[in-house]
């Protein structure tokens, strides 16, 4: 179906790929020596932990904080259960509850390796049978219903309460939507645990929980039988706790998670080492659910000029792709990201973000690309904003976008009202459908603008890249070359969460789904 | 009890657009945020404002104090009950026995004959028939700039059980003044009551003709169907 | 500038244009056979006669009305005031005057031929001077202020009352409007006179009389010095006093002119015959003072399917381009028009609109077009309504388009507000300005659906013409050619004010216009 | 006395839209037209409405009743009388005869930094430099998600005169909250006369600061020059 409108120095492209390999190869070396807390959580989740204590702590955090106070979580929480498991002979969910009183499952008389492996292998093997079953329904619910036309017209609720957010999701894909986002209240990132339970006050957003993701996804269900097409659900794998949600999503059946390697370092000063280690397992279990992931590049162009740092989104997405390959995901679980953020007021500005999204298109031809809407220059002129948003239609579908975040003519003003959606739906259906082949019919001109603004943004590119290559892209990123954010190599939230590993390390569901998905870890 | 909905149960949210003949300025705005303030928003947000040479725009959000008693709202007799082509037909031979003869004009000044061919050409609108269609009425398109006097003239001479009356143009409310003339013109002449009088048009409902001495009127979106079911209905009530 | 995106059959359009040429010719007969009570008020009206009796009633009619009861207009007015100047010793105002008293001109008694002749040259070398200063002076301003950027934003004034309609126009102004359009209220067009002086009541409209033209004129001139552009003025030259409204118009130096060689016949029923002959000497009046006329093709479309006839804009354009050219209109002063009606639920729809906004284009390379915006397909969705808009702006930039009548928001409401036309103006601006470029960087795919749908259009225009051509066009016309409108042949309104010509028949302007505009009568 | 202008003057024309929660219908639509009326319209006219499973979306237009007077609006000191860049350190110099220090913050759970950045960093916003390029003022921009206790600490460590917050994000008026904390934590600790608070950010305007107990808000379009006029004058003022 895609068109290759503009002619690409494949001799360039192939080096700025290589670039970016190198550039992951290195990062993957830290990555390799480090875990988690939260990857820790991950596996105790994964082994069936949920709920909290008396005053609302998840046991997972309860267990894993006290195999971390009491020095011994380099060996991987996987193994301190596994041996408990065996000592006790109870399951994972009674011995975190016991763990929330007054055992100490470090303090545990070491069991027959034999055994303890044995047990893990049995309860590794229920929770990705758990995922898998979750991944075949998903197959099977698209090959029935199908999923709407591309660009896949993506809206968010952020009402704060799930069960209002659900009358929206409804309504929305009602009136045309494919995907539902249900963003997250402000500063959730930041908790270094997942909250519990159905929730109902969220600032900007709603609580991810996975009691939330299912209602979600229950209610996504109904109405996907209802207008015959299956509605997708997306929610944020980011922040401090990016493995954990990534779990409760595979479980769940979210089909899309936003899940990007430098999104937390940047945007929330979230530790370096932390967040790579973080992202890795994270789209490792994506990679394993059939999750497609959404990078975040749209964010660079909220704080830096979107004309002059164009090339950071496409040398970040050539980033994010090796990542992404090295963590098992496969080409179309790549929802790269980019943004439509140049400044309306500029003459030609239409030719330009044409050339780097046709451009992104090309260098990715298999990638469910990600198209981000205009946020920063959006003001309260609401009938301005939806013509912008209008524009932003137009480009995504000639230029052959898959994922279409639509636009909202409110954006300035707050989170998206019921009416707003479905204005933004009806204008997206307006202006696609109208202009539904018109990528096929025109091509550019060899020597025109948008040429050579692809081929100079490609050019800065190559040298971006070559740079990071030559740093390294931890210095890199301390030095500001992504979003003009610094951040400190060693700085950042999260920090006391990142353990070198033992040389012991155990965790058995990176391995497996290593093996499965053809993951060779360094 | 019932207020207008944003994003949750009772947030009474309301956009509001308008123009101030005032420059553009903090008094400006906050002349805004109390027009808003007197329409009855609490927290109101003036979210643009734009100068337009010794006028200014705005646009805000804010959220409704007011809300609606739906039980207060009688329901409307028309709603969801239309009838098909064919029942409309049948309807009229078995209980009327007759052709029903129907007039229609765009009256005055009015030039916009596209609404009633729409209701009253065989084409029709929207994929259902025009009146013009129906083998049980017998149906007269004035076409446009029709005086009263020559509709209701045209009515009697061809013996008309309705007439079907559009306006379109409704600048300075042209059109209710000469909505008002039909009607005190058909009461002039003693029309009023042998004839079913219905308006229609894109800034025409319910509550209007009513108020206008219409027994029926209808706005955008209507089709044949809407107000065959009407008509016939209405005829056989008064038989 | 423009650009040859689409491969048009030249073959073909000169096969159209000639048959449109013949088409013209068949007409041209009629007109010159017939003269019409405005024709000879316009005559009046340009040696100077102005104002109104006591009733209100305009002296150029209470003139022309006197010798046409008398039996005596089918030698022209000009003969008769011509005696009655030479007779009386009086300006043509006095006798006017009197006339609307007891005064009989049609009795005094015949003068020498050569004085007649004598002062008739002599008024009319005073009216044509009077124009053809105004011509000079607009001249002026243009080259001293230059116009804006096309397509050139053109909006519409209509509150009714003349001077709310000059607060509107300069704020349009000063926020980037270039012409100013003041629509008339409705149903003047079927006033066989022309109302007297300022007004502030109309409906839908304010009503053109010398006096607002004035008004409007002398705030645009102050407008454009402040905005360092000219201009430019339109009102509408149509209805059953085409031609005095052109003379006001020369007189009062508008810019633009609506002016239809069928308008009349088909959307206020006005009788064939008064309205071709009234179109032609409105046209060399229009011709002669160097204004832009504005064609109403716009107007077929709102009636008729806009996909299924589109071949009859077209046709329509090439009828009023033979016709003008024979009025002595030159190709610079033919702003045919052709609109955005295609019903935006249409897949594709944008793409057979630039089809055919294309191709007129390419068929009249130096015609200034004039595009008119969706209104059939405007709702009460005042949102929907602004990106049907925004779509449009983008179709005529894209397409080369000279005067861009701005779609409202309102369209379906109500004649616009101050504050729609200004939203509409950021609109325009922000499109046009973002893909300024763009036209000269695409072509489309040779093969395409638009050019095949330009070629599909331009082989109905030829059969289409070819059937008119055969029926001539008074009988095309009321078979439901156009606009899918019938209108007899003998039937429609002002039909009793058309004349036939006597042998001595004298129209002074017509004549002396003629010479100098080139214009072959027959 | 002024009202809103459509075309004409005091013709009070209105813009409104809003969703209600029940299904589209002549009875929804009827409860549009009345909620509207509640709000001081006169000749309500229901130009759109739409279903939304449910809910129904409307546009309306009418004639506000309601009319502002102008003389009762207090013109704002600010308006239009600002300083340059020059004048501004100029003035420190002559009149405080040291440095100004300013502690910035996006506070509470705010992480949006791009507003405080505008008026704070050097590049500062549209043309206009930011404070940190002022060589009289002093400036520490403490970023994003700062709580307010640690704000204050700041200000106090380093001797500041000024405290600027930015709030953006405001659903739930978690803005109102965070801000009226700021104030009781100054006044509790006694540093609230010691301080000039400022609050700035999109949603946030003079009279809503002045509620709160700020000595100044400054909301959309704000650049340096505007932060930094009124905090130089005020501290003449106050010394
Ligand atoms: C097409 C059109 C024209 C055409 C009309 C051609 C024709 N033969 O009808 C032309 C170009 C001639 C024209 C001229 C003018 N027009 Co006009 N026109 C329109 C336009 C674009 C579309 C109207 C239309 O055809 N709608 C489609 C039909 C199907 O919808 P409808 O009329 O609403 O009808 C439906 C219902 O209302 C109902 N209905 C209608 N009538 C009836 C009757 C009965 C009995 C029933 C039961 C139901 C019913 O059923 C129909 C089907 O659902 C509108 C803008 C718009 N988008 O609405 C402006 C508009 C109506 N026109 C307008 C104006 C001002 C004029 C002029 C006065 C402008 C001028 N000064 O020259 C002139 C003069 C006309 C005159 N003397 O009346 C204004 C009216 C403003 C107002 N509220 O008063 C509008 C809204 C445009 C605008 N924003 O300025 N116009
Ligand atoms: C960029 C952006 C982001 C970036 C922020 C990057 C950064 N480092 O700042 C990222 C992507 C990280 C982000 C995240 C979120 N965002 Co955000 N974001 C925006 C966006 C698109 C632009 C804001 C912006 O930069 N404006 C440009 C600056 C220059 O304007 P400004 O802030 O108004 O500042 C000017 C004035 O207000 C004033 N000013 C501002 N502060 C101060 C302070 C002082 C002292 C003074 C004097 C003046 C002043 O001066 C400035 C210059 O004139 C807006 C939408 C929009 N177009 O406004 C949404 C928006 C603000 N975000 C929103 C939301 C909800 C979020 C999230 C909570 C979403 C989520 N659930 O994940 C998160 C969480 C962030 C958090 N914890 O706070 C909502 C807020 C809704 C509301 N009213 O509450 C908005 C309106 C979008 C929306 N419609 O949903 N966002
Ligand atoms: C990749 C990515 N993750 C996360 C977020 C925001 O969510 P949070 O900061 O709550 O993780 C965004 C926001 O746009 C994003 O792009
Ligand atoms: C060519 C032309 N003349 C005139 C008019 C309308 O004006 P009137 O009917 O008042 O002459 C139009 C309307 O669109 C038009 O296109």
């Amino acid at each position: 179906m895609m068109k290759e409108q503009l002619s690409l120095d494949q001799g360039k492209v192939r080096q700025a790929r290589e670039l970016a390999h190198s550039i992951a190869l290195q990062v993957q070396e830290d990555i390799r020596k480090h875990t988690t807390v939260t990857i820790e959580r991950t596996v105790a989740r994964l082994f069936g932990i949920d709920g909290t204590d008396q005053d609302g702590i998840p046991l997972a955090n309860i267990l894993v904080d006290q195999v971390n106070r009491a020095g011994l979580l380099d060996r991987g929480i996987a193994f301190w259960l596994g041996n408990a498991l065996v000592a006790l002979g109870q399951a994972p969910q009674q011995i975190a509850e016991r763990c929330a009183g007054d055992l100490r499952i470090g303090e545990l008389p070491l069991q027959d390796p034999r055994k303890v492996e044995e047990v893990l292998a049995l309860y590794t093997e229920r929770a990705l049978t758990a995922i898998s079953k979750q991944r075949q329904r998903r197959e099977e619910y698209k090959e029935r219903l199908g999923v709407g036309e591309e660009p896949l017209k993506y809206v968010i609720v952020a009402s704060g309460n799930i069960f209002e957010d659900v009358k929206q999701a409804q309504a929305a894909a009602r009136q045309g939507a494919d995907i539902i986002a249900v963003i997250r209240t402000t500063a959730q990132s930041l908790l270094d645990y997942v909250p519990y339970g159905t929730t109902t006050e969220g600032f900007g957003g709603t609580y991810a929980t996975q009691a939330n993701f299912q209602v979600m996804r229950s209610a996504l269900d109904e109405v996907s039988e209802e207008v015959g097409r299956y509605i997708q659900l997306v929610n944020y794998c980011s922040g401090l706790c990016m493995p954990e949600i990534a779990a409760m999503g595979a479980l769940e059946r979210l089909d899309m998670m936003l899940n990007d390697a430098m999104y937390g370092i940047l945007f929330r000063d979230i530790n370096m080492d932390r967040t790579f280690a973080d992202q890795y397992f994270s789209r490792m279990i994506n990679a394993y659910a059939g999750i497609i992931i959404n990078t975040g590049e749209d964010n660079y162009l909220t704080t830096a000029d979107a004309f002059e740092k164009a090339h950071t989104v496409l040398a970040s997405n050539l980033i994010n792709e090796q990542m992404g390959l090295k963590a098992g995901l496969k080409p179309w679980q790549l929802g790269l990201g980019h943004a439509f953020e140049l400044d309306p007021k500029m003459r030609n500005g239409f030719l330009y973000e044409l050339a780097t999204a046709q451009t992104i298109r090309q260098v990715f031809p298999e990638a469910p690309l990600k198209y981000m809407p205009p946020t920063k220059h959006m003001t309260g002129d609401i009938f301005m904003g939806h013509v912008q948003n209008a524009m932003f239609n137009l480009a995504s579908v000639l230029t052959g976008q898959s994922i279409h975040l639509l636009g909202m003519l409110t954006e300035a003003i707050h989170t998206p009202h019921l009416a707003d959606r479905i204005l933004s739906l009806e204008n997206a259906h307006y202006v696609m459908e109208n202009a539904r082949d018109l990528a096929g019919e025109i091509s550019f001109r060899p020597d025109g603008i948008i040429q050579q603004r692809s081929e100079a943004v490609l050019d800065q590119v190559v040298c971006f890249l070559q740079e990071i290559a030559g740093k390294g892209l931890k210095r890199s990123i301390s030095e500001g070359y992504f979003a003009d954010i610094k951040r400190p190599l060693q700085g950042g939230k999260g920090r006391d969460g990142v353990l070198r590993k033992g040389l012991d390390y155990q965790n058995p569901f990176m391995t497996k789904m290593g093996q499965e998905l053809g993951v060779d870890h360094d | 009890m019932i207020k207008p909905y944003g994003d949750s149960w009772g947030d009474g949210q309301v956009q509001l657009s308008f123009t101030l003949p005032i420059p553009a300025g903090p008094r400006a705005r906050e002349a805004a945020r109390r027009l808003a303030a007197q329409m009855g928003l609490d927290d109101v947000q003036v979210v643009h404002m734009k100068d337009l040479s010794g006028f200014t725009y705005f646009i805000l959000y804010g959220s409704c104090r007011h809300s609606i008693d739906l039980d207060q709202i009688p329901l409307a007799v028309a709603e969801g009950e239309m009838m098909t082509f064919e029942e409309i037909n049948h309807f009229v031979r078995e209980r009327l026995g007759r052709k029903v003869v129907v007039v229609g004009a765009c009256t005055g000044t009015d030039a916009h004959t596209v609404g009633l061919d729409a209701i009253m050409n065989m084409k029709g609108y929207d994929g259902d028939y025009g009146l013009e269609r129906y083998p049980m009425l017998e149906t007269y398109n004035l076409g446009s700039q029709v005086q009263n006097e020559i509709l209701l003239q045209k009515a009697m001479e061809v013996g008309a059980d309705a007439v079907l009356v559009s306006q379109v143009v409704t600048q300075k409310n042209v059109h209710i003044q000469n909505l008002t003339e039909l009607i005190e013109m058909a009461e002039a002449e003693d029309l009023r009551r042998r004839l079913i009088l219905i308006v229609g048009g894109p800034r025409i409902d319910p509550s209007l003709a009513a108020e206008l001495g219409f027994d029926a009127g209808f706005g955008p979106g209507t089709t044949a169907r809407h107000v065959a079911t009407f008509l016939v209905r209405e005829l056989a009530r008064r038989n």
